[in-house]
């Protein structure tokens, strides 16, 4: 593979880019792999690129139904932030920010990770105590954020409207180190890291099928054929549910569709990330202008990749209220995705019913932020059988009751 | 230059100026302008800067489609960034900027990046700025999101006013061109109710302007007369200014009118968002034309040819005098003719086909003396800020340059694209059509509806028809289907018989020259706004970016505010030809709402300032706003917090309410708590199921204090329950219960026992309800009562029906303080009175009304657990220690099952305690306490954490509850809480009740 | 934004009149199921693609809960019913089957 | 009596309609069996007047009867007589399972009066409801919402409708009617 770097970029340019490779290859697929990974998303092919990496697994397919990164990956508002509060999940989205930290130079691809800091609002006194116990929990777990009062608020968010008759901002947990990035770069980034190491990326791919003898998974069956399989992890978020059906069991997951819009770009206006749980909005401005701008999900199941208008109206006028500004820009685009969501809303990064088959689902409204650390667990998980990162994110705990509530700490899963 | 013509405009009014300023210069045009007719009219080609490479940018489209002409509009509260001039309509005083550039328009130091340009290309950043790693943070990244946006950000408070509007038709036409127009007659025909939207002030779209005769008379007469016919039915709604903006499920649309925008000084919205419900939708929406790509096509100057004939037909604009028309199709010759017939010189048109004979358009252009070269194409365009000429080439070749031919306008024309994007917007599939070059609506694959039914049908050139007579025979044909389909039928409406002009057919041309080389393809812009050339999407294809989506991504094609609507076809075009595939193997991407961009503060509506949600007021909530309350929102009612008195802080204020209450007499709107009746045969039997604890065997005049789980086994509410009578219970709630535990009740009434005999109503906003609170509280009350309330006639936890004040109450003698406390519930309409008589009763014993603050401090004195405080969604009432309000009698009740499981078991789980500081001082809320080690993550270790924590004014040290790891049995043990600041607090496990723990202040 | 049309009070309604409330027909399991049982209960949704019968309530409206027979991919609506019932109408199972021959949902079809 | 004030007390604002808060209004919930005859007949007695059907609301004795839902009436009476009504249904159901509350305390009313189309077009900036004279005659009753609340329409007549909602948001619901009704924006969609 060739280095990408400022020097390479000005030699091409000087011979008008002839000279670029493929990013990514586009192989056959062959009759058996060691690894398949259903889903070439930014989880899945994560999860490949760490078995190469840190396992020296290779021989991995990652097969994909549509194009790489195309599913929510591809349609996130890029928030990248780990002041949860509970331990395991503090723990694996920590893993993640801190990979993202160093994802470009580890991909060798821009993947723009802008650390420009992330606050929640807290906007009512349970919001305070919630956000000055996950501060707390913080400060033990290793992740840096801090509680702070309305007037810094202001100051490092000039437009907000820290008055608002309504819902008056009380104070904010502001994790410095939290941020954005490219999210379809992310996915490219990985994919090609992961075909520079051998491995196949098969677009355009669809399983259709789960093979399994005496109750171990044996490979897959898909609209290119039956491809084989010592491990099989299926990461296809919405999706998941439909998968597992095809291997006879059923997962304590529910697809609904979450929705985003955008602004038309403006001049820099806002230089972090600000979310507003109790009035459901989010906003960043991206590296282009556009405000974006994250909403709220359906409350049914749904497989359209659209949603409801009224959900849209529903965030935009609590960012009028937090934003005036707002009032004066244009929706440029709407769009939905279909994301899959749990009894207690975190995660499943776990076994299944079928030995060496795994799934890693569930992350509802907030995968994109755990992409790497969501790899780097499940990678080992996959190949060692068993993952710290993961640990506490088993099927079992929906038998036993152990849910891992981030909603308690009156936040939410953005 | 360009210029205003003597004559002509049938949009003008040339009766009515209009001044306005463009960048701080007064400029003049007419009433029927828009921004763009009227910049040009000025010879202001010259309008923006593109995004990337600050080229400069004129206008070139005459309709929603322009990516270029956008500006900030308005000033101070009035500001808006990013107004399409072309779509903006001109009015008197209306000032405007332009954008992207500094320190000028004409002189941008930005425009550096197109010297850079060659190492700008697609993808760069993704390949550069990786390396140092700090310096992405710290001086890169920076840079880029400097460079980015637009327009400027508002930066006041937008004062105009918005709202919606809810409309249901049985056929919705979104477009007022003649398709529009005539569909929308089809269908009213049958009697259908039918809703017909057109974004612009007019009506018949641009077949006006293209002409053509229609049951013998000119187009724009049969126009008017629709118009007419159609403004007469009492079925029919026209409703112009109003966008189609987006379609979605079950014949959801909106329409985004705009009523006040050209009008600004009017009364009245500003915009009006409509929410439409329609059986059925029509999309008119007509066609957008495709630019074509050769070298130096995105210089001020070369513009689309239907443009060009707009500007000169509608507002009598000429955008210069010397144009040179390419394309490859007939229509584009219309508007060499138009130009011609206006007195201006076309000095060629170049047309890239070879036809083998002359069509009518091309006949009538030669016979205007206009020269053709057939076979030919533009080899690069020449010019800086505004075309000076073009190099004539053959479009077979790679570009030698034939002949070069000064002009001062391009018109271009590429082709016509469908506008699919409301059809597309809910799941309509579309075909690519060979001979158009263009994607259509699949009609057998459109939007289904909440029956399955189609629900959209294309008509017009939306759907591909491109000649007058076939979109009137298409429109006809969709109205009356669509009324068919919304269950109308009949009307019989007849095309009307169309002049039909003979087109050759078009070719297509994706690249110009043919064979254009690298350099060429390095200057053929596809999108204007984004800066994306051939050779962007080429790289893209090259690199392996090959899904249609990826090369979007990649490129940033189609991403600007216009939505691809010029770039999208000819962008996917070239990737296709990268790849080697055909067209329709590539595919689209996803169009979304909405068509153009729509104001937030439309979709916002009426929900901004004080409507912005619900206030909920109880009926003392003016007093509680008169009397310096300091309020806190719970749920959608704002509460007083505290009182404050001039002076007082928060802290002191709360302190005062806690230390008067304790001392004499306290009072509390307790209003907001739910109420919730529930009566019927099995209402005890139904409680028993709800609430962890007995219900059934409550005495009918007594109260027990209930806790209520989910079926997870969490806790989910508490209150004071008192039986009315035998067959009825009155439940109280917390605040932000009422509307969930009401919800609650029905539900499993209505969906699990619904044989069982139980009703329930939320009577919460009937009563007002007021606690007296206090060492005096009886003797105040007896002051107003000639009732008995001592403690025998209502002893503690009891309740009774008493006449206070004259005004009938219900005492319920209760205590969340640990104070001698009495609840009284009056109706609402009463509450006022009562809390005015209250307040004159109880002068003489100091009485003070306090906020939710000091009785949140009251009850934590008393280790009374508060819902959200003690309880997270995650706590049973076992980790309180409330057993006692656990019915071991009872086989079943919701959370009973899930209580048994092994996590929710382990001895384990944390419990609730007493925590006494060791300095006296307050513990931080939401502190940890820490154990040693770390877990397999790293994380450390901890052993409880805090769950309420004040300073108790009454006791006048800190005091707090706590959930800790075997907590009940480590009484005396000091854990370490570490604060925010790295310092440790350090507190001693203790019973959670610090004050009165016998309970001799209530029992009295 | 979907309409639905309540059978409760007969209004035909937008979206935001009602309220989702998940897969319909679970059979409730108490003290003494066991944890297969249980879990299943709370947890175990079908989640199709494709019919999904489930609950809705009426709660801007006449405040009643009723089941829909929804298609989670086309979101179509084949029928509606009150609540009061462990499984759908036959009049609803022929609309459904109308459609899409072949259907099956937990142990309906 | 004298004590009681209504959430707005008789509040108004006049813009191309003019909206009032029509100020105490006795209302009664009641629940039971509708179709069972003890229970029709205690309401017959009670109320006189045809019982609504559904979605609709009838003229009663001394005031109006509106189907709730399928199990559910308000009695609408004179505020003063809201209680005697009460004790009269109750006492006719006897031992019939029935809920029967007064309810009138929890609630307001609102009358917006003016042109027809106008009021109906005020009231449809708010309600997703079909409000147009075709298909929202007197004599319907809908339950909805307004903008963020719940909130239940009819029209009494020609250019008269009645809005009621609960108490608590009055002064919301009076902020979104007078909005509605604002000079200049008048709609004329349904005129």
């Amino acid at each position: 593979m060739k280095r990408y770097s400022a020097f390479a970029v000005a030699r091409e340019a000087l011979r008008n880019n002839t000279g670029w490779e493929r990013a990514w290859a586009s192989p056959e697929p062959r009759k058996k792999y060691d690894v398949i990974i259903v889903g070439a998303g930014g989880h899945g092919l994560a999860t490949a690129y760490y078995l190469g990496k840190n396992f020296g697994i290779t021989n991995v397919a990652v097969l994909e139904k549509g194009w790489l990164g195309g599913g929510n990956t591809g349609r996130n508002t890029t928030i990248i932030r780990s002041n949860y509060l509970q331990d395991a999940s503090a723990a694996i989205y920590e893993k993640a920010r801190s990979l993202y930290e160093g994802l470009s130079q580890d991909l060798n691809y821009n993947i723009m990770f802008s650390p420009r800091g992330v606050m929640m609002l807290a906007q009512t006194q349970g919001e305070v105590r919630g956000f000055e116990r996950t501060a707390h929990a913080n400060m033990l777990q290793g992740v840096k954020t801090e509680f702070i009062g309305p007037e810094r608020v202001k100051q490092l968010v000039p437009i907000i409207n820290i008055n608002g008759p309504r819902y008056p901002v009380l104070g904010a947990i502001w994790q410095a180190r939290a941020g954005t990035a490219r999210h379809d770069a992310v996915a490219w980034g990985y994919a090609r890291a992961c075909s520079d190491m051998g491995m196949h990326i098969i677009q355009k791919c669809e399983v259709t099928g789960i093979e399994q003898s005496g109750g171990k998974v044996t490979g897959v069956n898909t609209t290119r054929g039956s491809i084989g399989c010592d491990k099989l992890g299926v990461v296809v978020a919405g999706h998941s549910g439909h998968v597992a059906d095809m291997a006879g069991f059923r997962l304590p997951i529910e697809s609904v569709s979450l929705q985003a819009l955008v602004s038309e770009p403006i001049k820099p206006c806002m230089d972090v990330v600000v979310m507003a749980n109790t009035v459901h909005g989010y906003m960043s401005q991206s590296d282009k202008g556009e405000m974006v701008i994250g909403g709220g999900t359906d409350g049914y199941n749904n497989y359209t990749q659209r949603g409801a208008f009224h959900h849209i109206e529903e965030t935009v006028r609590a960012l009028v209220e937090t934003f005036p500004m707002v009032a004066r820009l244009k929706m440029l685009r709407q769009w939905g995705g279909i994301v899959d969501v749990t009894g207690d809303r975190s995660p499943i990064l776990s076994k299944t019913p079928v030995e060496n088959m795994f799934v890693n689902c569930g992350w509802g409204t907030g995968g994109f932020k755990a992409i790497p650390g969501s790899g780097w667990g499940f990678a080992e998980l996959m190949a060692k059988g068993h993952s710290p990162l993961t640990e506490a994110f088993g099927l079992n705990r929906f038998y036993e009751g152990r849910f891992i509530d981030e909603s308690v700490a009156a936040g939410v899963a953005h | 230059m360009s210029t205003r013509l003597a004559n002509g405009g049938r949009l003008l009014d040339r009766g009515r100026k209009v001044d306005f300023t463009f960048n701080g210069k007064r400029l003049r045009g007419y009433a029927g302008d828009t921004i763009a007719s009227a910049l040009l009219a000025n010879d202001q080609m010259l309008v923006g800067r593109s995004f990337k490479y600050h080229r400069p940018r004129g206008v070139v489209a005459s309709g929603a489609e322009e990516p270029n002409g956008l500006v900030g509009m308005g000033t101070g509260a009035d500001f808006e960034p990013n107004q399409r001039v072309t779509t903006t309509e001109l009015f008197d005083g209306l000032t405007c900027t332009s954008q992207n550039h500094w320190p000028s328009l004409d002189f941008d130091v930005g425009a550096i990046n197109t010297k850079l340009a060659r190492f700008l290309f697609a993808g760069f950043y993704y390949k550069m700025f990786i390396h140092p790693r700090p310096f992405w943070k710290h001086v890169y990244e920076p840079i880029i999101r400097k460079s980015a946006g637009l327009g400027k950000a508002p930066d006041q408070r937008d004062t105009d006013t918005y709202e919606h509007f809810y409309a249901f038709c049985d056929v919705l036409v979104i477009g007022g061109g003649i398709a529009g127009l005539q569909a929308a007659r089809s269908a009213a025909a049958t009697g259908a109710k039918v809703m017909l939207i057109e974004q612009t002030a007019h009506w018949g779209g641009r077949a006006p302007v293209d002409g053509g005769t229609v049951g013998g008379q000119p187009v724009d007469k049969f126009v008017d007369d629709l118009v007419a016919e159609l403004s007469a039915m009492d079925n029919v709604t026209m409703r112009n200014r109003t966008m189609g903006a987006g379609v979605y499920d079950h014949g959801y649309a909106l329409g985004y009118e705009r009523v006040g925008d050209h009008q600004p000084a009017a009364k009245g919205p500003r915009h009006r968002l409509w929410r439409i419900r329609a059986a059925q939708i029509v999309t008119a929406t007509g066609a957008i034309e495709r630019p074509l790509s050769f070298a130096g096509n995105d210089i001020p100057g070369v513009m689309l040819a239907s443009a060009v004939r707009d500007y000169v037909v509608d507002y009598g604009v000429s955008i210069g005098d010397r144009t040179v028309v390419v394309t490859n199709n007939d229509d584009a010759y219309r508007t060499a003719i138009t130009l011609k017939k206006n007195g201006l010189d076309v000095p060629a048109i170049l047309d890239a086909r070879v036809p083998t004979q002359d069509s009518p358009l091309m006949a009538e252009a030669k016979s205007l003396g206009i020269r053709v070269l057939m076979g030919h194409g533009i080899s690069s365009v020449q010019g800086v800020k505004r075309v000076t000429g073009v190099g004539v080439c053959s479009q077979a070749g790679e570009g030698a340059v034939l002949e070069e031919i000064a002009c001062d306008v391009v018109a271009m024309s590429g082709g016509w694209s469908p506008v699919v994007h409301l059809w597309s917007h809910c799941g309509g599939k579309l075909i690519w059509d060979e001979t158009t070059a263009a994607f259509r609506p699949d009609v057998d694959k459109a939007p289904t509806g909440a029956k399955g039914e189609a629900f959209v049908t294309p008509a017009g050139a939306a759907n591909g028809a491109l000649s007058l007579g076939d979109v009137l025979s298409d429109a006809t044909t969709a109205g009356a289907s669509a009324a068919k389909a919304a269950g109308h039928s009949g009307g019989d409406v007849t095309a009307p018989e169309a002049e039909q002009i003979d087109e050759a057919p078009m070719a297509q041309v994706w690249m110009m020259p043919h064979g254009a080389g690298i350099k060429k393809r390095q200057k053929a812009w596809l999108d204007y706004q984004n800066d994306v050339k051939v050779s962007d999407i080429q790289l893209a294809a090259q690199e392996g970016y090959e899904s249609v989506e990826h090369a979007k991504r990649y490129t940033t094609l189609g991403m600007a505010t216009d939505q691809g609507k010029l770039s999208n076809i000819n962008g996917l075009a070239i990737l296709s030809d990268a790849l080697g595939q055909p067209i329709p193997q590539t595919g689209t991407t996803t169009f979304r709402p909405p068509y153009t961009p729509i104001s937030m503060a439309s979709i916002t509506g009426e929900a901004r300032d004080e409507r912005f949600m619900p206030i909920r007021q109880t009926p003392m909530y003016q007093w509680h706003v008169d009397n310096g309350a300091f309020f806190e929102p719970v749920g959608q009612w704002r509460r007083p917090y505290t009182y404050q008195k001039p002076g007082e802080s928060i802290e002191q204020s709360v302190s005062r309410e806690v230390k008067a209450t304790r001392a004499s007499l306290g009072m509390l709107d307790a209003s907001t708590l739910g109420k919730l009746v529930v009566t019927g045969k099995d209402a005890g039997k139904f409680l028993d199921m709800l609430y962890t604890n007995m219900m059934s065997t409550l005495k009918p005049g007594h109260c027990r204090y209930g806790l209520m789980c989910g079926e997870n086994g969490f806790l989910i509410d508490d209150g004071v329950v008192a039986r009315i009578d035998d067959n009825t219970f009155l439940c109280h709630t917390t605040t932000g219960g009422a509307e969930s535990i009401h919800g609650h009740m029905e539900e499993w009434l209505q969906t699990e026992w619904w044989d069982w005999e139980v009703y329930v109503a939320n009577l919460t906003e009937q009563y007002a309800q007021i606690a007296v609170v206090g060492p005096q509280a009886r003797a105040t009350l007896e002051k107003l009562t000639g009732d008995d309330i001592s403690g025998d006639a209502l002893p503690f936890m009891a309740w009774k029906d008493i006449t206070l004040a004259g005004i009938q109450a219900r005492a319920y003698r209760i205590s969340f303080s640990g104070e001698l406390s009495y609840e009284i519930a009056v109706k609402a309409s009463e509450g006022r009175a009562l809390w005015d008589a209250l307040l004159a009763a109880g002068q003489t014993a100091n009485i003070t009304p306090y906020g939710t603050e000091a009785l949140h401090i009251m009850r934590a004195e008393k280790g009374f657990i508060m819902m959200g405080d003690e309880t997270d969604g995650t706590v049973i009432p076992q980790d309180l220690g409330l057993h006692w309000a656990i019915s071991k009698k009872k086989e079943d009740y919701i959370g009973k099952r899930a209580q048994a499981r092994s996590h929710v078991t382990d001895p384990r789980r944390w419990q609730l305690v007493g925590l006494e500081t060791v300095d006296g001082g307050v513990l931080p809320d939401g502190a940890y306490a820490t154990a040693e080690g770390k877990n397999a993550n790293g994380q450390r270790e901890t052993q409880g954490r805090v769950t309420s924590t004040y300073h108790s004014p009454t006791l006048e040290r800190g005091i707090a509850m706590g959930l800790v790891l075997n907590g009940p049995d480590r009484m005396g043990e000091v854990l370490e809480f570490p604060r925010l600041d790295g310092t440790i607090m350090r507190a001693k496990i203790v019973d959670p009740v610090f004050f009165d723990k016998d309970g001799e202040k209530q029992n009295v | 934004m979907l309409i639905l049309t309540c059978p409760c009070c007969g209004v035909t309604g937008e979206e935001t009149e009602f309220h989702g409330g998940g897969e319909a027909h679970l059979k409730r399991f108490g003290p003494g199921s066991t944890d297969e049982a249980f879990h299943d209960y709370l947890f175990s949704k079908v989640n199709p693609k494709g019919v999904h019968l489930e609950r809705w309530r009426h709660n801007n409206g006449c405040g009643k809960w009723f089941h829909a027979a929804r298609d989670t991919v086309t979101l179509e609506i084949y029928g509606t019913y009150p609540a009061q019932t462990t499984e759908p109408p036959q009049s609803v199972k022929d609309a459904i089957t109308a459609k899409r021959p072949g259907w099956s949902w937990r142990e309906f079809a | 009596m004298s004590n009681s004030v209504s959430a707005l007390n008789g509040a108004s604002a006049t813009g191309f309609a003019t909206v009032r808060d029509m100020g105490l209004q006795g209302m009664i919930t009641v629940r039971g069996d509708l179709s069972a005859t003890a229970v029709k007949q205690a309401l017959a007695s009670a109320l006189g007047g045809e019982m609504p059907g559904a979605g609709h609301i009838n003229p009663s004795d001394s005031g109006h009867t509106a189907w709730m839902s399928p199990d559910e009436l308000m009695v609408l009476v004179p505020y003063a007589s809201a209680d005697a009504k009460l004790a009269e249904i109750t006492d006719g159901m006897g031992d019939t399972h029935h809920m029967a509350v007064n309810v009138s305390d929890a609630r307001c009313m609102f009358a917006v009066s003016g042109d027809d189309a106008l009021v109906r077009e005020a009231l449809a900036k708010l309600m997703p409801v079909d409000l147009s004279s075709a298909a929202f005659k007197p004599g319907q009753f809908r339950r909805s919402r307004m903008a963020q609340v719940p909130a239940a329409v009819w029209m009494a007549g020609p250019g008269e409708a009645r809005i009621v909602c609960f108490r608590s948001v009055a002064q919301y619901v009076f902020d979104l009617l007078k909005g509605a009704t604002a000079p200049g924006s008048e709609v004329r969609y349904m005129a």
